[in-house]
């Protein structure tokens, strides 16, 4: 039982939130694009969770306990927005929801 | 054997990751995204965080996924559909994630060299008890406020979703 | 005894014990209905219909596996998987009786005994839900697909109270271990009230037994709460589109969760293995007693047989009862079947609950589900648990 | 002792009044209203009758209400003699009032607002009186202000009550920053606002300070008490309802600057150019407004211009020293002259509306309750012994010619003046035939009561309440006997006053015309109020406003703020247009852009920041 070091977790986390960005970046449904949003905080979660085994202490825990709730509240209202963008708009591509621009 | 499970897992949550991004249609990405946290809570539990395992199964897997599992079954969502239009993201996206990868992994292999090895047992910080008494004392304040947050997007998501506003 | 091995084996004899159980289950619903209904049941599949599910077994396996066409293969195929297993997976913490001796070593009967045992079990009934959700929509089907809808919202809505009402004897014992909340539970009140959680003062989960059954079975889609599967409105709900082995695997699924359920209840409220009243009151001698008491019976009803067939059948089950009765009866196995036999009795009993409720009351309106869901269970599970709290601060 | 109860009943009735009042009844807005005064009366009466004779302050202290570095402000009330005179005054002539009001305002709109505001002035007049500390007392001080602002303007559906409220409240601004300028300065010389530390701290300090700081406080004392040249609100202030004159224009608030030079004694004998500056202002007020008051046809403006003289003689009194004197006269001050504002009240009441005194005229035998009793206030101002006017006003007189005797002698020229006009204000009211067109009648029990009490407290109270002898441990008594020679003096200018009036209103009525005709040019000045609104208007108010809107509004406001602003805004829309080519409103272009600066910031931080 030798374990395994502490780097391979935490490159597994960057590992993890780049392919949320990729999702970001290169998906078009709203709906996928907001899963990687959360494929991202997970990705966060661990690196939050591994620094709290590193420095053995829980508050890393309680970081990623909040980026959970928080998380949930967000998808919470952003379903609800989505639901709102489709009835109104009936698209869930997400370049079709550019009224930012002006 | 923590080198196995860890290994294991983590190609688990690698391969389900992939998926969540190369799947066309997002029930698929959805699946393989359960899936990626089902694997992450098992590395939690190896790294000693036993009651955020449980919570990131319950809150994530049981809770936000379904959530968003219900949500495209009720848009009946299907594959992608039209072009894209910010071809910069498209263009640009693959050097800037390449060189962002890149980099933290060489920041991490320099600050974590490998010498500390993370071992199932070793760390008992993460009981329920343990997290407990540190959110209801010294995280006591941001759980409160933590908890209005929660209330409030349960009324906004109300509000929004509502089928039409009563007048 | 190498832990693996040991593993291993308790492993292997749970799953024989549940999967043989699940499959009597099924016989034992189809009776009782029966009874209740005033007519005999299966009968013609040895005696008394002893063998019907074997031949359902057969019958199933052997018919053909239909994939419909325009169906998510992947998902479709994953869904009855899913569903098993999540249904099967929370027995892993549900510890079934005391410490076992062995020759070099002792051990627990329970598979394992988690520091977040509860917890786990939660998180598996919360991922309980992709089972029937995904069978849903994978089959392409709309009666499935509002099937599988009304069950998430409704799994999603009765898992507050559900929570809730686990979380009010988690406060009287203080542990989230399911091993030490029925350690918690043993001792008696005046020498016989026992100190179960139902029971256990400062305040006593009456209420939180009551809101956990009723979540249960909603969690368990059963009558009053199968609107997931209600026939006469959704053809058979999200299962529509599966047969043979497919079929057979919700059908597995929804009686393991029943047993899950019950199991759990007993557990958290009813004192797990420990026997209703105290060793010194006789408790030791019941199930000799009741076995006796069986065998006698079966015995009557073979010297005074309704039917031919009846007179070899039942003195042969009075046999099995008399030998049964026999065994409890020598104190050496008593210490390793007693708790097994408490536990089963328990829930055996709750299972009998819920087979008798669903002989006996009418289906939920969907809208009126919810709002007992959300109006009733919710705000008393609330306070309950505040109730629970206060007191518990209060008095010790 | 609880003294916290005392103001925060009339604060109850103020709340429950202001929030259900609206849609209450009458009888529940009355027994609130009254009932929260009479209360608060009636824990004045217990509390002074239980305190003993109070010859050393009763301190109670609350909470702290700021703590900065060295100084400590509490939320402190206290109780000494000065503060029980004034804390029965306040309350026994607010109660009578209260009670008057409930006839008087019957048939007004409004009817729950007004006494909710009545009440919350009680509770901030209370607060003033009782706070122990200069900073609870400002609190009061600027409390009053706002109720009197709120109660002049209550008709606010009309211009002139609006304007009059404006009036009251920008005038008191400049009293108000003089207070404030006031106790900054107390702060730094003393490092407390207590009265308890302040006063004994006194002797230690420099002159110069002292008289800085009284100074300051006089020109609050100035503002509030309606003295030269801050008078100008309170006779405008009269477009209030009656009550509220009485109440706050007459007895109580404008009496709030005399309280507050008594109070700060202990400065100002320390500070004797600001003593002498009291006692001017004093008796130039005193002779300036009762030269006006001679001409004015407004029976109430009549009264106004008579109480900013009545107040001129109590700074008269507390600049010759004798502050136990200017508050004897600010006792009897309160009997008389709210029994003169309710009597008019009801004149105005009976003639339905009717305020000027040309179009009224043998009222003797219509309203004879109302005759009597403010006959009864007329001789009490006058100065006629024994009634309440003649020892207060003497006590002011004997110290003024102890002090200097010109100021006795234009304090006598003016008590002749006040017997005259306020006689003529009585003749041509009560006497002679009536010139207007309504039907006079009786006011009701509810009004005439309080009429008759005042009636009785005005003849009778200054030989009842021996105000100097009661507040002898806080200022000491004069030690000179009284001469005879002065008080006879004083008394015959009364009566003299007296005569004069019934020549010219009663006697020969054509006499006041033929005069006037004869000196038009000071009579014209006189009934114009010596135009000092106007001049106000033109050397204050207009360059003031000119000001403001020809330079700092069309020169610094548009040209330089608004320049620099739109400037900023402008060269920011200029940037922004370079930038926008980067809003595509595409979110993923947005999100590559918070990719690659990560990117860019993960290599500042490996480069820079040691992460190599």
């Amino acid at each position: 039982m030798t374990g395994v070091p502490i780097s391979w977790y935490l490159i597994l986390s960057a590992v993890l939130f780049s392919l949320g960005v990729a999702g970001f970046l290169f998906r078009r449904n709203i709906i996928t694009v907001f899963m990687c949003i959360e494929l991202m905080l997970n990705g966060v979660n661990l690196s939050f969770i591994t620094f709290s085994y590193h420095l053995k202490h829980v508050n890393g825990q309680i970081y990623s306990f909040f980026v959970m709730v928080v998380a949930a509240a967000e998808a919470a209202v952003g379903l609800a927005i989505i639901l709102t963008v489709y009835k109104s708009r009936g698209t869930l591509n997400i370049d079709d929801v550019s009224s930012m621009k002006n | 054997m923590d080198a196995i499970l860890f290994l294991i897992f983590a190609v688990i949550a690698v391969v389900c990751g992939i998926n969540v991004v190369v799947q066309s249609h997002p029930i698929s990405s959805a699946i393989s995204l359960i899936g990626v946290m089902g694997s992450l809570a098992v590395l939690y539990l190896l790294l000693g965080a036993e009651f955020l395992a449980a919570a990131q199964v319950i809150v994530y897997a049981g809770a936000i996924m379904v959530l968003f599992v219900f949500v495209i079954m009720l848009l009946n969502a299907g594959g992608e559909t039209g072009r894209g239009r910010s071809f910069l993201a498209q263009l640009l996206g693959a050097p800037v994630l390449i060189a962002f990868l890149g980099l933290m992994a060489f920041f991490v292999q320099r600050l974590f060299p490998g010498t500390e090895m993370v071992q199932f047992g070793a760390f008992h910080g993460g009981t329920a008890q343990a997290v407990g008494r540190a959110l209801f004392t010294q995280f006591l304040l941001p759980f409160e406020v933590i908890s209005v947050l929660i209330l409030i997007a349960v009324l906004g998501a109300i509000v929004l979703a509502r089928k039409e506003f009563d007048r | 005894m190498n832990f693996f091995l040991l593993s291993a084996i308790k492993a292997a004899l749970v799953a024989a014990v549940l999967l043989t159980t699940l499959a009597y289950l099924q016989w034992v619903e189809r009776k009782v209905i029966a009874h209740i209904q005033v007519r005999p049941g299966p009968y013609r599949v040895g005696p008394h219909g002893l063998l019907q599910p074997l031949a359902d077994v057969i019958k199933l396996l052997t018919k053909e596996d239909l994939i419909p066409p325009h169906v998510n293969k992947l998902v479709y195929m994953m869904a009855p998987f899913l569903a098993i297993v999540t249904a099967l997976f929370s027995i892993a913490v549900i510890p079934f009786g005391g410490e076992v001796q062995y020759p070099g070593g002792s051990t627990w009967m329970q598979l394992t005994d988690l520091n977040i045992g509860l917890l786990f079990v939660l998180a598996v009934s919360s991922v309980g839900v992709y089972g029937i959700t995904l069978a849903g929509w994978a089959s392409n089907n709309k009666y499935s697909l509002l099937g599988s809808l009304r069950s998430s919202a409704q799994m999603i809505s009765y898992e507050l109270p559900f929570s809730l009402a686990v979380a009010a004897p988690l406060l009287l014992a203080n542990t989230l271990s399911l091993r030490e909340m029925v350690q918690h539970q043993a001792g008696y009140y005046l020498g016989f009230i026992p100190r179960w959680n139902v029971f256990q003062g400062p305040m006593p989960q009456i209420v939180g037994l009551a809101l956990f059954l009723i979540a249960a079975f909603a969690e368990t889609n059963r009558i009053p709460f199968d609107l997931p599967e209600a026939e006469n409105e959704l053809v058979a709900g999200y299962h529509t589109e599966y047969s043979s082995m497919k079929f057979a695997s919700f059908f597995m699924a929804e009686y393991a969760n029943m047993i899950t359920s019950c199991a759990m209840t007993t557990t958290l409220f009813l004192g797990g293995w420990l026997p209703l009243w105290p060793a010194s009151a006789g408790s030791n001698y019941v199930p000799t007693a009741i076995f006796l008491l069986a065998g006698a019976f079966a015995l009557y009803h073979g010297l005074h047989p309704a039917r031919r067939k009846d007179r070899i059948s039942l003195p042969v089950v009075a046999v099995v009862f008399f030998l049964l009765a026999l065994m409890f009866a020598v104190p050496a196995v008593q210490t390793v079947l007693l708790p097994l036999f408490w536990f089963a009795a328990k829930t055996g009993f709750l299972l009998f609950v819920f087979i008798w409720v669903r002989g006996t009351l009418p289906r939920f309106r969907y809208d009126q589900l919810m709002a007992f869901a959300w109006k009733v269970m919710f705000p008393i599970a609330v306070v309950n648990l505040m109730l629970t709290a206060v007191m518990v601060e209060l008095f010790s | 002792m609880q003294l916290w109860l005392i103001p925060v009943f009339p604060l109850a009735g103020f709340l429950l009044n202001g929030i259900f009042g609206r849609r209450a009844s009458k009888a529940f807005i009355n027994t609130i209203a009254i009932g929260s005064v009479l209360l608060s009366f009636a824990w004045v009466l217990k509390t002074l009758l239980g305190l003993g004779d109070l010859t050393t302050p009763h301190i109670e202290r609350y909470f702290t209400w700021i703590q900065s570095g060295s100084l400590h402000i509490g939320f402190d009330l206290a109780v000494d003699r000065l503060t029980a005179v004034m804390l029965l005054v306040v309350t026994g002539i607010g109660s009578i009032i209260h009670i008057y009001a409930i006839g008087y305002m019957a048939h007004e709109g409004g009817y729950y607002r007004f006494f909710s505001y009545m009440n919350l002035f009680m509770f901030f007049m209370l607060t003033l009186v009782l706070g122990a500390n200069y900073l609870i007392l400002f609190v009061g001080w600027e409390g009053v202000g706002l109720c009197s602002y709120l109660l002049i303007g209550f008709y606010f559906t009309k211009k002139f009550a609006t304007d009059a409220g404006n009036k009251a409240f920008i005038v008191n601004r400049i009293g108000d920053f003089g207070f404030s300028l006031a106790m900054f300065l107390i702060v730094v010389q003393f490092g407390s606002l207590d009265f308890g530390t302040v006063f004994p701290a006194v002797p230690g300090k420099s002159e110069a300070a002292l008289t800085t700081i009284a100074f300051l406080l006089l020109v609050g004392a100035c503002g509030k008490s309606a003295q030269l040249p801050l008078y100008v609100w309170l006779p405008d202030a009269m477009a209030g309802p009656t009550p509220v004159s009485a109440l706050i224009h007459a007895a109580t608030m404008v009496t709030a600057g005399v309280y507050m030079v008594a109070r700060s004694a202990a400065i100002y004998t320390h500070a004797p150019a600001a003593m002498e500056a009291v006692a001017i202002i004093g008796v130039a007020t005193a002779f300036f407004a009762a030269t006006i008051g001679l001409a004015q046809n407004d029976i109430k403006k009549v009264f106004a211009y008579s109480t900013v003289s009545q107040l001129g003689y109590m700074f008269l009194g507390a600049g010759c020293g004798a502050f136990s004197a200017g508050i004897y006269h600010l006792v009897t001050h309160a009997f008389f002259k709210a029994l003169l504002f309710l009597g008019a009240g009801s004149v105005i009441h009976a003639l339905g509306g009717e305020q000027d005194l040309r179009n009224m005229g043998g009222l003797r035998h219509k309203i004879p309750w109302t005759f009597w009793t403010m006959m009864c206030a007329g001789v009490a101002i006058a100065g006629v012994p024994p009634f309440a006017g003649f020892y207060s006003k003497d006590e002011i007189l004997m110290a003024a010619n102890h002090h200097a005797p010109w100021m006795y002698w234009v304090g006598v020229i003016t008590a002749g003046m006040t017997a005259f006009y306020v006689f003529r204000a009585m003749f041509l009211a009560f006497f002679g035939k009536y010139r207007g067109e309504a039907h006079p009648h009786e006011s009701p029990a509810v009004m005439t009561l309080p009429l008759a009490a005042l009636a009785l407290l005005s003849l009778g109270g200054g030989y009842i309440f021996k105000v100097p002898e009661f507040l002898a441990p806080l200022f000491p008594l004069a030690e000179e006997g009284h001469d005879l020679g002065p008080v006879l003096i004083s008394v015959a200018a009364g009566l003299l006053g007296i005569g004069l009036a019934y020549l010219f209103y009663v006697a020969r009525p054509e006499l006041p015309d033929a005069l006037v005709a004869r000196i038009g040019g000071l009579y014209q000045l006189v009934y114009n109020k010596y135009f000092v609104d106007e001049v106000y208007g033109a050397v204050v108010v207009n360059p003031v406003v000119s000001g403001s809107r020809e330079v700092l509004w069309k020169g610094v406001d548009v040209a330089v703020i608004d320049g620099a602003v739109n400037g900023v805004g402008s060269s920011a829309r200029g940037i922004g247009g370079v930038l926008k080519l980067l809003q595509s409103g595409y979110i993923r272009s947005y999100a590559l852009w918070v990719a690659l600066g990560s990117v860019l910031l993960l290599i500042v931080m490996g480069v820079a920041g040691g992460l190599r």
